[in-house]
């Protein structure tokens, strides 16, 4: 078959991928902070979560850029990798948190369908980025190593333990989503618009 | 051996499941058996329609689990008889290709004479089913075209992303046909919408008329 | 000993730097010592406000090489005087969460009747000063409002990052005026930007005016 660019070896535009993957990340994005402040609303009054140990999440270990500066000196083959990383990392938590909000009582089912879509679009986002990984610098990222997930920080059967653990998740899904969807966009402007967006 | 088969065509409506089209050549009259195969951009091992009635018969539909943003799929149909068998042509496509929305809904009409200056007719519709637009996934544009029912001629309207029209200057006292189509992410247009009907008040009273 | 100080609020215009807003509380009118203190997630150990000009009285500006995405900052106020001292409340934020651009600039208007079948006001801008649009730091979102002058309710069109807007039917002889805001990272909308006014042309002709 004769595809668009010519060849024989049919392709979706990078330009395209990009714009999707943008589009996902924004989406995953918003939806992790709706999540975020809904539960924050509904369950921290009264129970000074911060003031506990604070928040700590499990990709911190990372090296991600945290300011424009960093960012803008990061070679955009790292950047990308980060992304991969950082996304590989929330596979394990999203599957236990879509299980979890099941058994909070009163959380709004609005957070379940929330957190059913952010898992579903986060592995849709995840394959993106292989792809686009995988079309900018082709070698083997499959086994890069990334951030494990150590499993919920929470004591059986202590419900407000469960709560801030909870919590935790979301806040960090919450930060991790904004790097991801920030890093993605710097990234499209880069190589996709040559850095004039 | 069976004539051969054809991919008619596929479509996504909502740029997330598809649905593809094929037919049979001629089978001679013998039992011939019908199978649809597809591959991808990366899955180059060929892999069977995973259902082939959801959309209805002589179709193969690829559900969110089976489809994919990120890459080509090349899709065939394989005929095979007592005499032997036959294969369609590769109907190559990516999602962002094929997309095409169902029409708009609740096409609406509305003449305004009191509140402004000059009356107009005041279209409004709601994005088609299935079109994600809020979160940005699919951006849509319209099209409204009308016309005096008894005329042939239609006066079509590209309004970009608004879901709403105001028409002025219409012809007081003719009956009007509307109707709205989309376009998503410029690439093909859904079909027209439902045809809408109204009466433009006011015009020349009955005694006048010769 | 003084009354209790408050830190107003935090934003970032450009998600780069920070700017806080802090107010005494009673000094019983005796000289009173303010100072603003801060610590962050990381940082634990307490640091004094390292710039109470830039930003004017009564502020506290953090630079970019004192701000950091993706961290909570913890800021409060002391008062000190004579009689003891008092603190405010502990302001936390992020500041992903604060940023609230400048209103976009440069908003023209233009009534475009050639080109197209339907006459439309093409609107455009350019994206606020201090956000760095060009790198893709921040992405905006705009909306721009409009209405005829002598009425009151507004009409809304939502654009995601485009900095022009085609408008349709707006009604011939009417004066509108135009604004336009932006939104960084779905976070908090801009201030409007100025208004904008024009004469759409075209109307009734006088003579039909009753």
């Amino acid at each position: 078959p004769i595809c668009p660019n010519g060849g024989t070896n049919c392709q979706v535009p990078t330009s395209a991928l990009f714009d999707r993957a943008v589009k996902l990340s924004h989406y995953i994005h918003s939806l992790s902070s709706e999540m975020f402040n809904e539960f924050d609303e509904r369950f921290t009054p009264g129970r000074r979560f911060l003031a506990k140990s604070g928040i700590s999440c499990h990709t911190s270990s990372l090296n991600t850029p945290e300011d424009k500066e960093q960012a803008r000196q990061i070679q955009h083959e790292d950047l990308l990798n980060l992304v991969l990383k950082v996304l590989r990392s929330w596979n394990d938590p999203l599957v236990h948190m879509v299980s979890e909000v099941q058994d909070i009582r009163e959380a709004p089912d609005t957070i379940l369908w929330k957190a059913v879509e952010v898992e579903e679009q986060t592995k849709r986002l995840l394959e993106g980025m292989e792809r686009i990984i995988g079309r900018i610098q082709p070698g083997d990222s499959e086994n890069e190593i990334y951030s494990p997930w150590p499993g919920p920080a929470s004591i059986p059967g202590d419900e407000n333990s469960r709560l801030f653990a909870f919590y935790n998740l979301l806040h960090c899904l919450r930060r991790d989503s904004h790097k991801i969807d920030n890093y993605l966009k710097l990234l499209k402007c880069r190589l996709i618009h040559e850095g004039i967006c | 051996p069976p004539g051969q088969p054809e991919v008619i065509g596929c479509r996504s409506y909502d740029k997330e499941t598809v649905t593809c089209w094929w037919k049979s050549g001629s089978d001679g009259g013998l039992p011939t058996n019908y199978t649809v195969l597809y591959w991808t951009e990366r899955t180059k091992t060929e892999q069977e329609c995973p259902d082939y009635h959801s959309s209805g018969p002589y179709t193969c539909f690829f559900d969110k689990a089976h489809s994919s943003l990120w890459m080509y799929y090349f899709v065939y149909v394989k005929a095979t008889n007592a005499l032997g068998s036959n294969v369609s042509d590769i109907y190559r496509f990516e999602i962002g290709d094929i997309v095409q929305t169902y029409p708009p809904r609740n096409l609406t009409l509305f003449h305004e004479s009191e509140k402004s200056s000059l009356p107009y007719l005041l279209v409004t519709w709601v994005p088609p089913k299935k079109a994600d637009v809020k979160m940005g996934w699919i951006t849509l544009q319209y099209e409204v075209r009308l016309k005096e029912e008894k005329k042939h001629v239609w006066e079509e309207h590209l309004v970009d992303h608004q879901t709403k029209l105001k028409v002025f200057s219409l012809t007081p006292g003719e009956d009007y046909v509307v109707q709205v189509r989309c376009k998503a992410d410029s690439k093909h247009w859904s079909e027209w919408s439902e045809e809408s009907y109204i009466k433009i008040p006011g015009g020349p009273r009955k005694r006048d008329m010769k």
